[in-house]
């Protein structure tokens, strides 16, 4: 079925040349940054962990997403999504990978990447999270790929694809879960050190994943001549802002233990985030921008009018996916390493050249999906002629 | 017909025997061979070896020194073909084309896998013509030339319908057809050829034309093709036959004069050629555009062949239009030029309606019926009724050699969309430059190796019957005349209710001719699905 | 012959690639590789000697040094042992550039020949010769 | 794999092939091969159970005192000097006390305290974080203590940094040659891309020698064995008020700090 | 047997550079004379081979067309799989030889019993390990070059730091070395284990497999296991390509089972099935342009043959063509 993806309109190709070119500034960006070092970024010896790395636990959340199409459908027969899930299985691969190439240019010492393998450290929990990435992505491969192909064929799929999909769906739960260990074991890092990191990190996710599957839903249907189903985005949606205001809720019961315990580290990064400390505040527009995106589309989502509008409803989407991307894929990282150990605070801005490779990033995992949604379209167009 | 049903069949077992195939002798199945070229046919045409004998014989009256007249043709075919050589050299028997063969489909004999089937000639030429292959003896892989390898290969070589389709996956372009050709003229240096070709041959040598149809019986068939015209159109039309100062020679495959359903679309070239009011003539002396010369050797093809250049400059016509043929047009396209021409003494074929140039025949000067009409209908030379299909879900088979010897797919798919409202394509593995033969091509489609051809023709069956399930189609369209006879056989057989159409016929169906009445039935006489039944399908869909 | 001139091109660069190491040496003159041993501190020894047999150090090197650093920076077993009376730390530094200070001479020259680039440089300084 | 004499050659013998094919063969297959050499003795090393350091705030009397302290760890280690603070490579260092003891501060300490720098370093703590979150095991605690990092592991994650709570970890954010002026021929340099601490010089250790902050110091870095009663450390913490830094993470610091009183 | 056979060969010649150079010390012999002789051959009969191929006419212009032919500006042709001239078949050409562009649209058909129906899916396993073999086995080879040539020319590092991007002790991990041990044993394997592969094989078709395995084994072992000194290696081969050789070296039994391995792949390629990748340029139905009737083909050969001439013809038919009111040339 590959061979799908190597045929299309020209518009189809104006595009993949254009993520191309990107991919191709993206990997100058880094074979600068390969041979300069990691200081061509914005980090810093305060500030460990920027943009790369908030990025990859921002796409970690939208790759475990796709479990929100396929629990419905595979657990609660959940008809509608059935035209959606090999979308979300498909969203869920370049996730994936982005994730995996996040933590490889966030790498100091890139060739020696197999000592991850080669001297295995179960202790640690980026050990499991390697393995819970690289074991979600064979399942959603395997699973999205073999159920697409059995379909394609008209036969039925393999019986042992069954057990795959069910294991998807706690493993989905587990890469999440595991990303949010990193953080949240961390004993010095107030803003992290939170119980509830795994449930936030799954409920924003849950949302913004949702959330960019309902875009790419409604995109689809204008530009192919799929049509996803009225019905299944309007289950996406119902999923995307009860998501949305659960992570809201858990948003405050962060602030509420921090500002009511006023025990100050618990505070501090609060504090830099959305009101500045000790004259430091970067962040504090990109992060009030991402509330008030995030209560306008709770908002949107909501009233009813709003939410069967498809204008509003896009808005309301883009909306829940930028918000919770400056929240997670940005704030959530950086707020962690401000103050520092030694209450100093240094900030963090991206370079350019981060940027660069961030978008090189992106292009590949737009290019995977391209491909991936195409060869999935053209199927399913082939089969209903 | 097999007096198996369909479902046992199909019942196809693809593992191969646990012995070595050079260990297996060659077993002549009942039903999967043609009956021996008789000694008239050879004769006729002058071939080597005329004699009476039967392939069922154990005793094939070979000549005493046939090893040496075999291997000295090998030799010489080495050095004049240089595919022949390669091929022999160069597979490294990756096994790429061992399920694109249809007789292997159908049969799940592994000497049907085009890589078996050439190395059943290649175990020879190694033992013969390598080092290797003298030196290492059957560790290399090589067998000696014995009687019943000969045999083998007359089995297997006419089990083979040269569609291509297996060069298509092959990573160097191993082509079969090109080994089961020189195998071919191998075997009837020992008057090895089967009667269903050799007939035909001497047919077409000493009359014109595959089926013997003698001058007077040409005109008196397209007599009652015109009459049948009449019938359903009301209009009259007058051909001309070799009629000098003509300005296009039209040669079609003389099946389409003579058997069901190439007579509608020979009907349609007809009532197309009148309508446009073109110049044109047919001739009895090249009343052929098929070729089974090809299907027997180079020159045979080369001496059938040459009746087309002969005519066209005796009747002084400026460019040729050539009707819907498979091998036919394998030939015009890659051999007739190279044989007969150059055709200085015609001109770069233009379209007398349209004006344009058909630059890709520049040199052979010979166009497709479906190149002339795509062009005509893209035009909007034609008045079209695509309507007047509509009691038809068609799909369309790609022919062998058109598709893999030539590279026409979008003509006829073209003309198909314009005249007809319902159509629906084969899954995309078994189409286009993928198709799947008939399995009745090269001269197979006799009637004593009918289970040959059922079987050979099930992955092509089976592909028509996915659409005939999925989308209830019930007519397969081509642009060959051996698929119009063998494809009616076979849906007859695997797929019931799918009927064999000509694309020429569909598009005569659903033009508006000059002065015709209110058409009533299509050319077989079929009732169109008028206007009532598509009010009554309307109504029943309100309710 | 048919596509006579094709066919000699597409030989002519076969053989120029097959034959290219042959032609490349006839222009290039191979230097082949010579090691210089002589250090000011090796010149003074009485008994000139490696810390193992020089065969062994030629053929095991990599391996010592491969293993070396897990003993030293793991295991914490930084002896060698002692040889004349004098004990030999399992360092790059402190023991093989001791005697053997020409880098350049003594360890890239080799390097260079057969075009085994390594990493030990990235962190580990030969002595004097190493710039900044 | 190790290898010193001993160890090398009965290694060396029994590998895979060879040791199927017999030793008269292994010459060819690995020609240069010969005999051991004779038995060494027992090295100088300074061991102990835990090592551990108290830094006595009250013997620095000037920043000249605890400069010298640090400049000895910098030119020793070839530490180099970075001018840009987000990309510095700090093994020792002062830091005032509401940095060093954030947790502990409240705003009214004597003057003296609040202009006073304190010495920090990795705490080689009893539990560390850090070594917990290693991927690679490029970080891990020796029997005696120390919290070494093995550089030619190291993937240059960070997951450490983020992990310490101390700051006491360095990233080489790009090559550190360039900035180090005084190239210490015997001790190796970092590459880019790896962190790295303090080790409470482990080599000079081994070598018999004091920690060269601990050397440079005059007396005010106490060094030595914590599971020893008798050793410095142990005298010192009974006889002194020492804190250590953020306690109540648990980690157990291996860096003690006398602050005032006596 | 077919697969007996080949391995026992190979392991044949393993032994007999074993025995050669480990107990009889013959080094000439198995460090000059038959490499010598082998790249001879090779190079003798590789070229001897494609002139014997070249002298084979080419008759007719057979191209097998995969897609559109160029008709009509307004139709889309399909201008690589179905090249209407010189330029397009080198694309063609090209896409093939680098990319397998045909193995690239491989199906593979099973019948589904309980339906009777034939499914075609396409299959890329064959087309991804053929690939990873010789692409890996390219790049393997191209390193090579650095013992061959001294000085080390500037280009081949980059070859190598690409290659050995990944650190794994000392030294750096070649990954083609790696990929081509894995693609070579996984097309050994599809050989064996599907049936029909396995059936339609050959003793020759399993021999350079296994000839190639042993090769990438012994290679990875001096590299990684016993680490062979590669500087008397390189001074020894540098000798060879300088046509001075010298075996004052000492190379490791190992080496010389790797050259000798070598050796018989180079002096059994001219005479084996490895001559594809010289005769993939010479296949006249990919390295033609479909573009017989716009542009005459000659076929060198061509002869006059017996045709049955209009004349003849109507001699025979003149009466019945009369009675139809056919026109004639002679009444």
């Amino acid at each position: 079925m590959i061979e799908k993806a190597l045929s299309g309109s020209k518009y189809y190709w104006a595009w993949i040349c254009f993520l191309l070119a990107v991919i191709l500034v993206g990997v100058a960006a880094y074979i600068r940054q390969f041979h300069y070092g990691l200081g061509l970024t914005g980090m810093s010896r305060d500030v460990s962990w920027g943009f790369y790395i908030a990025q990859f636990t921002f796409f970690v959340g939208v790759a475990a997403s796709a479990v929100m199409v396929v629990l419905p459908y595979y657990l609660h027969d959940f008809k509608r999504f059935g035209r959606i899930t090999i979308l979300g299985e498909f969203l869920a691969i370049p996730s994936v990978i982005m994730c995996m190439l996040f933590i490889f240019v966030d790498m100091g010492q890139p060739t020696r990447i197999l000592n991850v393998i080669l001297h295995p450290t179960p202790n640690s929990v980026m050990f499991w999270d390697m393995i819970v990435l690289s074991g979600y992505l064979m399942l959603n491969i395997v699973v999205g790929w073999v159920s697409l192909s059995s379909h394609y064929k008209l036969v039925h799929p393999p019986k042992w694809i069954k057990p795959l999909v069910f294991l998807s769906i706690p493993w989905a739960f587990s890469i999440h879960t595991v990303t949010a260990f990193l953080y949240s074991g961390l004993p010095a890092r107030h803003f992290w050190l939170s119980a509830i990191m795994a449930v936030r990190f799954l409920s924003s996710a849950f949302a913004s994943g949702p959330a960019l599957l309902v875009l790419l839903c409604l995109l689809i249907k204008r530009i192919t001549k799929f049509d996803p189903g009225d019905r299944a985005i309007k289950g996406l949606v119902t999923i995307v802002t009860y998501a949305l205001i659960v992570s809201i809720f858990f948003v405050g019961l962060e602030l509420f233990t921090a500002f009511y315990s006023h025990i100050p580290g618990h505070m501090q990064s609060f504090k830099y985030l959305y009101f500045g400390l000790e004259g430091h505040g970067k962040l504090i527009p990109l992060m009030w921008f991402s509330t008030l995106l995030a209560i306008t589309a709770v908002l949107l989502l909501l009233i009813p009018a709003t939410r069967t509008n498809q204008t509003t409803l896009v808005i309301a989407c883009i909306f829940v996916h930028v918000s919770l991307w400056v929240d997670k894929g940005f704030g959530f990282v950086i707020g962690g390493f401000i103050p520092n150990p030694l209450e100093k605070i240094t900030e963090y801005w991206p370079t350019l050249n981060e940027l660069l490779v961030t978008a090189g990033i992106w292009s590949i995992g737009m290019l995977v999906l391209t491909a991936l949604y195409r060869i999935a379209i053209v199927v399913k167009v082939e089969l209903e002629a | 017909m097999s007096n198996l049903k369909p479902d046992e069949l199909s019942r196809i077992n693809y593992t191969p025997p646990e012995e070595d195939w050079m260990a297996v002798p060659v077993q002549m199945r009942k039903g999967m061979y043609c009956h021996g070229a008789s000694e008239n046919s050879l004769t006729t045409v002058g071939f080597p070896n005329p004699r009476k004998w039967s392939s069922a014989d154990t005793d094939w009256k070979l000549p005493d020194n046939w090893q040496e007249i075999v291997l000295k043709g090998m030799a010489e075919r080495l050095e004049k073909y240089r595919s022949f050589h390669i091929f022999m050299d160069i597979c490294v028997r990756c096994g790429a084309c061992a399920d694109k063969c249809h007789f292997f489909l159908g049969t799940g004999d592994p000497k049907n896998m085009p890589v078996l089937r050439a190395e059943l000639l290649r175990s020879v030429y190694r033992r013969e013509f390598t080092t290797a292959g003298k030196i290492l003896g059957k560790l290399s892989g090589s067998r000696q030339l014995t009687e019943d390898v000969l045999k083998e290969w007359w089995y297997y070589f006419f089990q083979c319908t040269e569609c291509r389709r297996c060069s298509v996956f092959c990573p160097y372009g191993i082509d079969t057809a090109e080994i089961t050709m020189i195998a071919r003229e191998l075997l009837n240096l020992l008057g090895l050829n089967i009667e269903w070709i050799a007939g035909p041959v001497a047919n077409c040598y000493m009359k014109g034309n595959h089926l013997g149809l003698e001058p007077h019986t040409i005109t008196s068939s397209i007599d009652f093709l015109l009459d049948e015209i009449e019938e359903v159109t009301g209009v009259k039309i007058e051909p001309t036959f070799n009629r000098k100062g003509a300005e296009i020679l039209f040669v079609t495959p003389s099946g389409d004069l003579f058997a069901d359903p190439g007579t509608y679309t020979c009907m349609g070239y007809l009532m197309l050629f009148h309508q446009l009011g073109l110049d044109y003539t047919w001739s009895t002396y090249a009343s052929e555009g098929g070729n089974f010369g090809s299907f027997t050797s180079n020159e045979m093809g080369k001496r059938l062949n040459s009746k087309i250049y002969a005519e066209a400059k005796r009747l002084g016509v400026k460019w040729i239009l050539g009707g819907e043929c498979g091998h036919m047009w394998r030939v015009l396209n890659q051999y007739m030029d190279t044989w007969n021409g150059p055709a200085d003494f015609l001109q770069v074929p233009v379209s007398p309606i349209t004006g344009t140039v058909f630059e890709n025949a520049a040199s052979t000067k010979m166009v497709h019926i479906s190149e002339f009409t795509a062009d005509l209908l893209k035009h909007n030379k034609i008045e079209i009724d695509p309507s007047r299909n509509d009691h038809y879900k068609v799909t369309y088979h790609d022919s062998c050699n058109p598709s893999r010897g030539m590279g026409l797919l979008e003509e006829p798919r073209y003309i198909i969309k314009k005249v007809c409202n319902n159509f629906f394509e084969m899954p995309e593995n078994t189409i286009r430059e993928k198709t799947f033969c008939c399995g009745s091509g090269s001269g197979l489609n006799a009637s004593e190796d009918m289970e040959l051809r059922l079987r050979g023709g099930f992955p092509r069956a089976n592909a028509v019957k996915h659409v005939h399930d999925k989308h209830g189609v019930n007519m397969l369209s081509c642009i060959c005349a051996i698929d119009r006879a063998a494809l009616t056989t076979l849906m007859d057989y695997w797929v019931p209710g799918v009927k064999v159409i000509g694309v020429t016929e569909l598009l005569a169906n659903a033009m508006k001719m000059k002065g015709e009445n209110d058409r009533e039935t299509d050319l077989r006489g079929e009732p169109l699905s008028g206007a009532q039944d598509g009010e009554e399908k309307e109504d029943s869909e309100d309710a | 012959m048919p596509d006579k001139s094709k066919i000699f091109f597409l030989l002519v660069i076969f053989l120029v690639i097959v034959t290219s190491p042959f032609i490349y040496n006839m222009v290039r003159t191979p230097a082949g590789v010579v090691v210089k041993l002589n250090t000011p501190v090796i010149d003074n020894m009485t008994v000139k000697q490696c810390i193992l047999p020089k065969e062994q150090m030629i053929h095991d090197h990599m391996k010592i040094l491969n293993s070396w650093r897990d003993d030293v920076v793991r295991g914490n077993h930084r002896e060698f042992g002692k040889i004349d009376g004098v004990m030999y730390e399992k360092s790059l530094q402190l023991t093989c550039l001791h005697c053997h200070s020409n880098k350049s001479e003594f360890c890239d020259r080799c390097h260079t020949y057969a075009s085994v680039s390594v990493y030990c440089w990235d962190c580990h300084v030969a002595q004097k010769e190493n710039k900044l | 794999m190790s290898v010193d004499r001993r160890q090398f050659l009965k290694a060396a013998g029994a590998t895979g092939l060879l040791g199927l094919l017999g030793s008269p063969l292994f010459k060819i297959f690995a020609p240069g091969e010969l005999e051991a050499s004779p038995e060494l003795k027992e090295g100088m090393a300074k061991s102990a159970k835990r090592w551990a350091m108290v830094v006595d705030m009250k013997a620095f009397p000037t920043e000249e005192s605890y400069n010298k302290c640090i400049e000895a760890c910098n030119n020793i280690h070839n530490i180099p000097h970075i001018e840009n603070e987000k990309h510095e490579i700090k093994w020792i260092w002062a830091e005032k006390y509401e940095n060093a003891f954030p947790d502990s501060y409240n705003g009214y300490v004597s003057e003296s305290i609040e202009k006073m720098k304190f010495l920090v370093l990795c705490n080689n703590c009893e539990n560390p974080p850090c070594v917990r979150v290693c991927p690679t095991k490029a970080t891990f605690k020796r029997e005696d203590g120390i919290v070494v990092m093995d550089y030619h592991r190291c993937i240059g994650c960070r997951f450490c940094m983020a992990a310490c709570p101390y700051g006491a970890r360095s990233f080489n954010w790009r090559d550190p040659r360039p900035f180090i002026k005084n190239l210490n021929p015997s001790y190796p340099t970092r590459t880019k891309g790896v962190v790295e601490k303090c080790n409470f010089c482990a080599d000079r250790l081994y070598r018999g020698e004091l920690p060269a902050c601990v050397e440079a110091s005059n007396g005010a870095l106490i060094f030595g064995d914590l599971k020893d009663e008798n050793s410095n450390v142990r005298k010192t913490l009974r006889s002194k008020f020492t804190i250590t830094r953020k306690p109540e993470l648990g980690t157990f610091p291996g860096v003690y700090y006398i602050i005032g009183g006596s | 047997m077919k697969i007996l056979l080949p391995f026992l060969g190979v392991i044949g010649i393993v032994l007999v550079a074993f025995v050669g150079v480990g107990l009889l010390n013959l080094q000439y012999l198995f460090g000059v004379i038959i490499p010598y002789t082998a790249f001879a051959v090779f190079l003798a009969g590789v070229v001897l081979r494609i002139l014997k191929w070249g002298r084979s006419a080419v008759p007719f212009c057979i191209p097998t067309t995969v897609g559109q032919q160029k008709s009509f500006p307004w139709i889309k042709r399909n201008r690589f799989d179905n090249p209407s001239n010189n330029f397009e078949v080198i694309v063609r050409m090209a896409l093939e030889v680098l990319l397998f562009r045909s193995l690239f649209s491989n199906t593979s058909t099973a019948l589904k019993e309980d339906e009777r129906r034939l499914v075609h899916q396409s299959s890329k396993w064959l087309w991804l390990g053929g690939l990873a073999f010789h692409w890996s086995f390219f790049i393997v080879l191209l390193r090579h070059f650095r013992l061959f040539m001294d000085p080390v020319p500037a280009s081949l590092y980059l070859v190598e730091s690409m290659d050995g991007f990944v650190q794994l002790g000392v030294p750096v991990l070649y990954w083609t070395g790696l990929i081509l041990l894995i693609s070579v044993t996984y097309l050994f394997i599809r050989r064996v284990v599907i049936t029909n592969v396995r059936y339609i094989s050959l003793p020759n078709d399993h021999f350079p497999l296994l000839l190639v395995l042993f090769i990438a084994l012994t290679g990875l072992i001096m590299r990684y296991v016993l680490k062979v000194n590669v500087i008397s290696v390189k001074a020894f081969t540098v000798g060879l390509f300088s046509l001075k050789p010298n075996l004052t070296q000492d190379l490791g039994l190992i080496f010389y089972i790797h050259l000798l391995l070598v050796s018989v792949l180079l002096a059994y390629f001219p005479f084996s099935k490895l001559m594809h990748s010289a005769g993939v340029f010479l296949s006249p139905t990919r390295n033609m342009p479909n573009n017989s009737r716009r542009i005459r083909h000659i076929n060198p050969w061509n002869y006059p043959v017996k045709v049955h001439t209009y004349e003849e013809y109507e001699n025979d038919f003149r009466d019945k063509m009369k009675t139809v009111g056919l026109p004639l040339e002679k009444e």
